[in-house]
């Protein structure tokens, strides 16, 4: 269970982010395509929520009920060995750029509701799992995983309501570093493709912590 | 059960949020590099300080536009079902967590459509005194109303802010109107009805 | 007794001057403040101290010569205060003192003495009156329309400076 | 026709006329008989205290506030070089300032700052809390600020007068770069520097190493955006009377990808006053 790609989608359905993280998986699709993929994803996710089955749409109507609190999964994209205030012994100075211009250990403490209410948030086929997290503002982070769900911990698929929530944990820390590194890069222009080698770092480790 | 984050108050939310998870640095760092922009700013466009409010105005909503993905990503609160919710969320929330500071909310509207802040401690404008010439024209804290105007739009409310009053242009508080003209309902991302 | 007070820039063009006279003048009659023929020279005499300050203002203990006792001329003696220089020249019975900042601005003043014998200096009511107008100036300073070395025409910081004059200089 | 000396100073007349303020092309004014009793016109800087509040902002705020400049600059600039000299004026002004507020605040006892204001007189501190409410007019106190602004004349405001003695001036180059390593370094980013080296080819060259520029950690490839500290620095040194030149360079080591090195070169005749002066 491995993530293979990652997917940065603006409000207007453009990809401005995209890195596969297995070397020999995508020699087919060329960047223009995953452009195309990332619109195709974009018009399915709208027409998705109208296309909900009748029972759901019937509780929908009195959706107070579904909760669509996310649980805080600890440390989930965080290194290893974070138990608790263990603190590498590096200067001040270095420990505070840990985690950009948020605190602590981790990015979040607490459970969130997820704004993603009607869209797809999940897309499970034989060959990967594909999860969305969806922000107030319109833009929207993809990843795919290969078969069964992020977390070593939990390997079998069956919980599916878990693994959703394990990649809203996930997702939203993309969203806090693409907050920090795309959104203060002053040579960042909105909606445009990311070219900053931070924010490719940043992730690249937090995958590579996943795992 | 409830969900917790609806149970804890915007307040302890904002403060929380300030004390534990947020980085910070000297306010006098900030308060001194808007004082070097602003009065660069009233050189280069040679003290015509209509266009400096107008230049501050444009860096505050660029500012804005960005500044509203990272109070989303470290608070992840839900959307404001009104213009009352939304005060509370900037006067609790967004101004504690990036400013330490809580404006008062006043002087509501009767169709509860616009609002004002009242800023009491402005770290922007410490160490400042506004030359005879400023007085009349200048906005020094002009780039406030830029940044809410330009988070407020990112999350589909179209509004128009303004300074009423500013103590340093001898006033006796700073004030700061919110008006809503209309909710971008095309705009919504689907999804979230 | 009278004083000619400057705050000079960086290149020697003065930012702010200021006369002070004594309140009481003798037996009531209208304090007098320099002769006239003195009142020109005041900007000469200071300039002309100019050449000492810069000299001193590099001295480890540039004001211990003045009377304050030989233990205090040991070279490791490095924590005083040397900001304030002290009486660094006189002019036919007008004594000078100076006092530097930080940022290298130069306060230089003039003190009028009795017609016949040459002034008395207090150094701890100059001082305090240097170090209370060293603030005033780092206030002005600090704010963001101030640019250096511009003259300080506000008239919070005249009133301010006189008001210290009066505390210190001319009880 | 009477021989009229043009007297340099206007002030003849005794009436006393609210103060006007220095005015440099007509010169000095002779402060006026009865000045004594009037009060000093109303400001808001003079009659603040400069004493360290130790308020803070989010990181958050700053970073934004400090991306939106640089692009700013960035557009307005024609070249790189353009955009670090115009980055390194902003830094410039703040240098020249602080050289003065950390020298002043450091001159205060420690006591003193610890005590603050508010316990080292706290019967007139009362006082102040109620003026100042009402002098906002709104009447609340304001509850969240844990300060609240003095704006009236009460004398609490100077900190000179606490100071017997001043710090001394910095006089050799060394004590000067540890007053930047150290203190200033603390004041703007929280710590000190995480190095000041001499260098080892040329000796008037100095370096203060950061191993992640606070400023410019969001920023990739951001050392030209450093240019806004190296302005500080040389703000600050050639305040002191340091001249000097400052540029950043990156010096990536092992995992600190952002390490950034403060290269400071001083002007060759400050090189021969600190061995006149100070020579071994």
């Amino acid at each position: 269970m491995t993530v293979r790609m990652l997917l940065v989608i603006n409000k207007s359905g453009g990809l401005i982010y995209h890195r596969s993280f297995e070397a020999d998986v995508d020699e087919g699709l060329n960047s223009n395509d995953y452009l195309i993929l990332a619109s195709i994803l974009h018009g399915s996710f709208a027409i998705a929520t109208q296309l909900t089955p009748k029972a759901l749409q019937l509780s929908q109507s009195s959706s107070r009920n579904i909760d669509y609190t996310v649980p805080y999964i600890p440390y989930v994209g965080m290194p290893r060995g974070r138990t608790g205030n263990e603190r590498t012994k590096s200067t001040a100075s270095t420990s505070q750029g840990k985690l950009g211009s948020f605190k602590g250990d981790d990015f979040f403490k607490e459970p969130f509701q997820s704004w993603n209410r009607s869209g797809v948030r999940q897309l499970c086929t034989d060959e990967f799992t594909m999860y969305i997290y969806q922000t107030m503002t319109g833009l929207k982070f993809v990843v795919v995983t290969s078969q069964g769900t992020l977390s070593p911990a939990n390997p079998s698929s069956s919980n599916n309501i878990f693994n959703i929530h394990v990649a809203d944990n996930f997702l939203r820390k993309i969203y806090c570093l693409y907050s920090d590194y795309v959104m203060k890069d002053p040579f960042y222009s909105l909606e445009m493709p990311i070219k900053s080698t931070l924010f490719d770092k940043q992730v690249k480790q937090m995958v590579d912590n996943l795992v | 059960m409830s969900t917790p984050t609806q149970s804890k108050s915007l307040k302890t939310i904002g403060e929380d949020t300030w004390k534990n998870k947020t980085e910070k640095v000297n306010a006098e760092l900030f308060t001194l590099t808007y004082g070097a922009i602003v009065s660069q700013l009233c050189a280069d466009y040679d003290r015509d300080f209509q266009k400096v409010n107008n230049h501050l105005f444009s860096m505050g909503y660029n500012i804005g536009v960005r500044l509203i993905e990272d109070f989303l990503a470290r608070t992840a609160l839900p959307r404001c079902e009104n213009m009352v919710k939304t005060s509370e969320m900037i006067s609790k929330c967004a101004f504690k967590i990036f400013l330490n500071m809580t404006p008062q909310v006043t002087n509501w509207s009767t169709e509860k459509d616009a609002f004002s802040l009242m800023l009491e401690e402005n770290p922007l404008s410490d160490f400042v005194e506004l030359p005879v010439d400023a007085m009349k024209q200048l906005w020094y804290s002009n780039v406030l109303c830029g940044v809410l105007k330009g988070a407020l739009e990112m999350v589909q409310l179209d509004c128009d802010v303004w300074f009423i009053s500013d103590i340093l242009k001898g006033d006796s508080q700073t004030e700061l109107r919110i008006k809503l003209n209309k909710v971008l309902k095309d705009e919504v991302p689907i999804g979230e009805d | 007794m009278p004083q000619y007070f400057a705050i000079i820039g960086k290149k020697d063009n003065p930012i702010y001057e200021a006369e002070f006279t004594s309140q009481q003048g003798q037996q009531g009659q209208l304090q007098q403040g320099f002769q006239q023929n003195l009142k020109e020279l005041n900007a000469f005499i200071l300039h002309a101290s100019l050449d000492i300050v810069e000299d001193l203002q590099w001295q480890v203990n540039p004001n211990a010569q003045h009377g304050k006792g030989g233990f205090l001329r040991s070279k490791n003696v490095t924590n005083i205060d040397n900001c304030y220089l002290g009486k660094v020249d006189h002019f036919y019975g007008l004594a000078i003192t100076a006092y530097v900042t930080y940022g290298g601005m130069k306060l230089v003043m003039i003190h009028g003495g009795p017609p016949n014998g040459n002034t008395q200096i207090d150094d701890n009511m100059v001082k305090s009156f240097y170090q209370e107008v060293h603030e005033l100036y780092v206030k002005t300073l600090m704010n963001p329309f101030y640019r250096l070395n511009e003259p300080i025409p506000s008239p919070a910081f005249d009133s301010r400076v006189r008001a210290l004059a009066r505390k210190y200089l001319n009880r | 026709m009477s021989q009229k000396i043009i007297l340099p100073s206007t002030s003849d007349d005794g009436v006393y006329t609210q103060s006007d303020g220095y005015e440099y092309t007509i010169g000095p004014k002779q402060s006026l008989p009865n000045e004594a009793n009037a009060i000093p016109t109303p400001s808001r800087i003079y009659s603040e205290s400069l004493i360290y509040r130790k308020q803070e902002v989010s990181l958050s705020a700053m970073a934004f506030l400090f991306q939106e400049m640089i692009a700013t600059i960035h557009r307005a600039s024609s070249s790189a070089q353009d955009f670090e000299t115009r980055l390194n004026g902003y830094g410039y002004g703040i240098g020249t300032r602080l050289v003065e507020l950390l020298n002043l605040r450091n001159s205060i006892p420690p006591n003193y700052s610890k005590s603050s204001t508010f316990l080292s007189n706290s019967s007139s501190t009362s006082v102040n809390e109620s003026h100042g409410s009402s002098g906002t007019g709104t009447g609340t106190l304001s509850s969240a600020s844990d300060h609240s602004h003095h704006y009236h004349e009460n004398g609490t405001e100077s900190l000179a007068a606490v100071i017997s003695n001043m710090k001394p001036r910095d006089l050799k180059i060394l004590d000067i770069l540890q007053f930047v390593h150290g203190t200033m370094w603390t004041y703007l980013f929280g710590c000190a520097s995480d190095d000041l080296v001499k260098s080892s080819e040329r000796d008037n060259e100095y370096m203060i190493v950061d191993n992640l520029p606070v400023l410019t950690q969001f920023i990739p490839a951001g050392r030209s955006c450093d240019y806004f500290t190296c302005g500080i620095i040389q703000g600050f040194l050639d305040s002191a009377e340091f001249p000097c030149r400052v540029s950043a360079h990156s010096m990536p080591q092992g995992e600190l990808d952002q390490r950034t090195v403060y290269l400071i070169q001083f002007d060759k005749h400050v090189l021969e006053r600190d061995n006149l002066r100070f020579g071994s």
